[in-house]
């Protein structure tokens, strides 16, 4: 067990599957000799050298386009891009390609790749730099997508994308990269894909969750104790394949869910969970589904802590459901 | 070996270019002819229906079969939607091909693409794509990985005039320019994107001139002219394997054929173009060589069109017969392993199958 | 009134919008001397001429950043993507450019622009000319996304997104581009965003689809009225902005909901609208909400019509929901 | 006039250049002090956290200055994110400058956006955005609707040597090529892009040798000369408004401070590299000439030094008081008029806002 904060345990888990196997390499916009942007990849360079981690020229197409290249050659790419606010120029290349050649090829070439990159509000980046578009990912067929929200699961989860023979897109909640830090297991210890972890147990309600707002749904949870409702907070971890089982476990026991992420609401990542308990878990719920999330407006600048869900918020919603049934 | 683009960075030494062996032009004609006949066919099955879309290559039989002959069979091929000939050349037998055209359950891609869009592992010929250009980025990719891990190939990406336009082709160029990639950029300029004229979508002077902008050389050929196609082909690839880095060919053909089934080039282009193009007809001229040469005779010409027209016939006869895809493979290779999800979808489907609510 | 396709109904309003503002053009690859692959531009460039029915190189990136360019200057340009499965190079254009452009400019810069796109399958056009992709529009705020289903609402929708100061996506269902024909008003008849149309009228189980999803749910409407279940069958018409009034009417009235897109149901459109239901309709609804779509795969060739949503698939989830309560 | 990239096509003749008028001179240094010490300001403001983020300009001042100083102010300005002396010579006050900077309520960008991505549509100036390229093609359809509205302006868009790698260069050259669009293509070519250099963003020999891929000239200005530069966009617009087409423009100056107030140039460029470059200042390099021409004494530069920062800093106290945005606007300017999803969301967040529950 070591402490370690989410940007440090990206690095070490990088880091480790480099040592571990000369076919993972790392390339993206000033990843190199900069260490990247957020120092994710500080020190890699140095010990790697430029041919395993390249700093790429400006342009997303070119980096998730070699990254197919060399994954159809046997290699296994982690590719940066240096904020989940610049994957559009690479779009073609991840819908088009990446999501689809296996499927179209028959299964003959495969995409072993991971697209890392960090995302979310709450650095004061505008709308540019805060941007949560993890629902154009997880409603593409053939990518996977996860989101840790704890040094122990950035490892753990990045450890498992690497070794994973499909394209995955692991989104690193960037507001809490140094707010967090924790304990995490040395050596290669992997979180499976399609576990959510229950942050918080509760009986009452469930807050389904992850990245940058499991912190304030804890929060709210604990909030929520003091005026005697037992919330339970789901981590979703990994959005795509979701565990299903779970999220509708946790409803099936509490009857109430309360689903939060920092991305638009219209058609955000909280309308298919909203969908799944609507169809699957009808007759456990006991009041109507609420959503807390960023409003349906760019991301705004000076207005930042006004759009960003709140453990407050999440209260309220919460207050409001337990009120209605 | 065509001129250099002018304004070439290093234009490859003439001189250096390396022949297309003669005992292999007899062959070379052959694969033409396949490739010729397999179109002919292909358009008359898409008339009647027996099959559902199809993509023409007349006129770039040369370019295409001349570029395969320079490469060994352990370079990879990044194709367009177009390249036939390359496929033949690289011996994917025509049943599979033809297989792959119905979708039938002979298809390695098990059904999934349209036709044209195929891709064999085995050939080194990857899976091709419709939207344009992003094959050249990965192509650029796969050139690195082979360089790391030591192998002595080459990547050689395929794509049209309108291409030079997409944003791969920029970003694959740039990104083969400064890695030193050892790919091969293989343009054929065909002189139509669907209806714009080549002079509509740059004004560049020629494509091969865009290499300048990414600090390789780019060399012009006559696409037509096997020969020529042949040594610039080895040119860049020695050059590649020399650690050289890339270098742009522009291959000048004609797209004799409609775009594909769905095009009307009556539209848009003249009956006097395309007469103009057809005096030039690849297959005519290589027919030429091989009559004054001797290698060829009149009588063995028309029976190599006879057997290779019944050759295709009896192979798509047979793709005809082979069984369709099995509907439950629509949920596998979405992943490595289905996920729960997807199980749960599949079992949804075999249901309302079994119940025939689905009719495949 | 005129009977007139769809394609021919979307030609017409095209022309009608040329010959009344001078400032409307048209740009896209094809559009001009071929008159667009589905010839939905037939006749444009004989009439205006080539500076306003303008053929571009074929970069998707380049019509759409042309497009907004001339939009900036105060022209009204309607770009074709030839189908919406080449939409994506532009996707950087669109969702940082396009969809943000007025907000981020404190209302300076509106985008006077309509992209026009074929979407969706039935045309065994495989991966790559079958996509319905909706939900990433849908999910940008800022753009608006329209869907017609008949030649009247094509028209009537068309003229409307024209005239709309904001940003448009307009998706032209191209499988019943000629399939379906109707009366068309003449005239500027303009059909307003945000008002879905009631298909079909019932009182028992509501059918929500859009697009070329209307006429298999309507056919299964018919069927479900001979066993003696009276659906309803509503067309969305416009996704964003989204007729929620009409939605929830519908429920409350009905209490049963089955949802149809051909898209792949994680993440897709259909979520949003079971999300909305299980929040403001939960005390309305009797059963499940059941989503009829496609699977979550990319969109395949042979097996197309497996894939597709079809009317026994349709009255299949609605005998479940009202077997269901 | 600097040299024409070699290979251009139409290289513009040297001798037509116009002069920068010597009595502008005095003029265009105040603007360069003005650029810089506002720089130097916003660099401590950050430091103290009076403003959130920055980017800095220095050592780029001659290259933009100039640049603004030869087009017309109908002329439209697509900026990247470092343009402030394009701004100040368009006659953006500073005060509005800083609002934007705070985001208060004086911002007429309503507080949307990080600093440095300002927009004035009365100023022709386009409101920025970060990711880099897409102001390229945008500034191209805008100059086609100029011409096709019979106005006769340029419109011309900044970016740097990094940016020639993303897609909208490639985009908007092409267009820009094909339907010959007034549009000047003003790259600064600062030498980085945060920490890559520009070998290694590029093999082409010069970034303006890249026009002759889209088939127009490119020309390479010394950017820390106000002169040329000033020249060679006077030749850029007269090109473009004679009909002629577009003109890439790669003025040659180097980013004396960090990318950002986020970066840490230590880490991957020496102290010797940057010395070079300050030494080749373009502030120290006009005032010489002013100084030697008798248009300046040292004396009335210190003036204008001590008046400039005064200035600056009363607008920024200025700006400081003035209140902040109003929550509510959040939901403003999605679309003309909000929806009633919108309006919803608003009400909600107008509960929540009372209540205390959320904290702008
Ligand atoms: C990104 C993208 N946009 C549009 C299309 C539609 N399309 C298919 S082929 C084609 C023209 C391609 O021209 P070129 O590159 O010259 O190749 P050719 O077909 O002539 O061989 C177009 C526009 C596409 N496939 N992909
Ligand atoms: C599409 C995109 N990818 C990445 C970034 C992050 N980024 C911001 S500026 C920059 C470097 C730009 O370099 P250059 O074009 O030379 O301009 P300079 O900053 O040197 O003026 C990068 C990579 C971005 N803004 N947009
Ligand atoms: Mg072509
Ligand atoms: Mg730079």
């Amino acid at each position: 067990m070591t402490e370690l904060t989410i940007v440090q345990a990206i690095n070490r888990g990088l880091a480790d599957a480099m040592r571990a196997d000369p076919d993972v390499l790392v390339l993206g916009e000033d990843v190199g000799v900069n260490g990247g942007v957020f120092r994710a990849t500080e020190g890699l360079f140095k010990e790697f050298g430029g041919d395993r981690v390249i700093d790429t020229p400006l342009s997303e197409t070119g980096i998730v386009g070699a990254a197919i290249g060399m994954a159809l050659y046997g290699l296994k790419p982690v590719a940066e891009i240096q904020f989940l606010d610049f994957i559009y120029p690479a779009f073609d290349q991840i819908v088009s390609e990446l999501a689809k050649f296996r499927y179209r090829s028959g299964g003959q070439y495969p995409c072993h790749v991971v697209i890392r990159s960090p995302y979310g509000g709450g650095i004061k980046g505008g709308l540019y730099h805060s941007q949560s578009s993890e629902a154009y990912f997880a409603h593409t067929a053939g990518l996977k997508v996860v989101i840790p929200s704890t040094p122990a699961d950035a490892k753990g989860l990045l450890a498992t994308a690497i070794a994973d023979p499909d394209p995955v897109l692991f989104l690193e909640p960037k507001r809490i990269y140094r707010a967090v830090s924790g304990e995490v297991p040395d050596g290669d210890q992997r979180v499976p894909f399609g576990e959510a972890r229950i942050a918080r147990e509760g009986a009452d309600l469930t807050i389904f969750a992850y990245g940058a707002m499991i912190p304030p749904s804890v929060q709210a949870a604990e909030t929520l104790a003091a005026s005697g409702t037992n919330a339970e907070v789901v981590d979703l971890r990994t959005l795509v394949p979701l565990d299903e089982k779970a999220v509708l476990a946790s409803v099936e026991k509490t009857g109430r869910a309360v689903i939060v992420h920092e991305a638009p609401r219209f058609c955000g990542f909280g309308a298919e969970l909203a969908a799944i308990l609507a169809e699957k878990a009808f007759f456990s719920l006991k009041a109507p589904i609420q959503r807390v999330t960023g409003y349906d407006t760019p991301f705004p600048y000076a207005l930042e802590n006004a759009y960003l869900p709140n453990a407050e918020r999440i209260v309220h919603a919460a207050k409001a459901v337990v009120a209605a049934g | 070996m065509g001129k250099a683009a002018d304004k070439s960075p290093e234009p490859p030494a003439p001189e250096a270019s390396p022949d297309l062996p003669a005992d292999d032009l007899p062959k070379v004609y052959r694969a033409m002819v396949l490739a010729r006949v397999m179109d002919e066919r292909c358009l008359t099955l898409q008339r009647q229906g027996r099959i559902g879309f199809y993509v023409p290559l007349q006129g770039q039989e040369a370019a295409q079969v001349g570029c395969a002959w320079a490469l060994d069979s352990e370079d990879w091929i990044f194709p367009a939607y177009r390249e036939l000939g390359v496929a033949l050349v690289r011996g994917v037998p025509v049943k599979l091909l033809l297989d792959q055209f119905i979708g039938n359950s002979g298809d390695v891609l098990k059904g999934r693409q349209m036709p044209n869009h195929y891709g064999y592992r085995e050939f080194r010929f990857v899976t091709a794509s419709s939207p344009v250009g992003t094959q050249i980025s990965q192509a650029v990719g796969a050139a690195m990985a082979a360089r790391w891990k030591g192998e002595e190939i080459v990547t050689v990406t395929f794509f049209g005039d309108g291409t030079t336009s997409s944003n791969d082709f920029h970003a694959g160029l740039n990104f083969a320019g400064v890695f030193k990639a050892p790919t091969i950029f293989f343009c054929q300029n065909n002189q139509w994107a669907i209806s714009l004229p080549r002079e509509r979508q740059t004004r560049s002077e020629t494509l091969a001139a865009k290499a300048v902008a990414y600090g390789f050389p780019g060399v012009v050929v006559d696409g037509t002219d096997v020969h020529a196609v042949y040594r610039a082909v080895r040119d860049a690839r020695d050059r590649a394997l020399a650690g050289d880095g890339p270098t742009l060919i522009e291959a000048q053909v004609y797209r004799l054929g409609p775009h594909s089934t769905s095009d009307d080039p009556r539209r848009y282009r003249t009956d006097a173009e395309l007469q103009k193009w057809k005096d030039k007809d690849p297959l005519a001229r290589l027919k030429h060589e091989l009559l004054t040469s001797g290698a060829l005779t009149e009588a063995d010409d028309a029976a190599l069109w006879e057997t290779t027209r019944k050759d295709v016939v009896a192979a798509f006869a047979s793709a005809e017969e082979t069984s369709p895809v099995d509907p439950l493979t629509l949920f596998d290779d979405v992943f490595a392993q289905r996920t729960p999800q997807l199980e749960a979808q599949r079992e949804e489907f075999a249901a309302l199958l079994k119940e025939g609510l689905i009719k495949p």
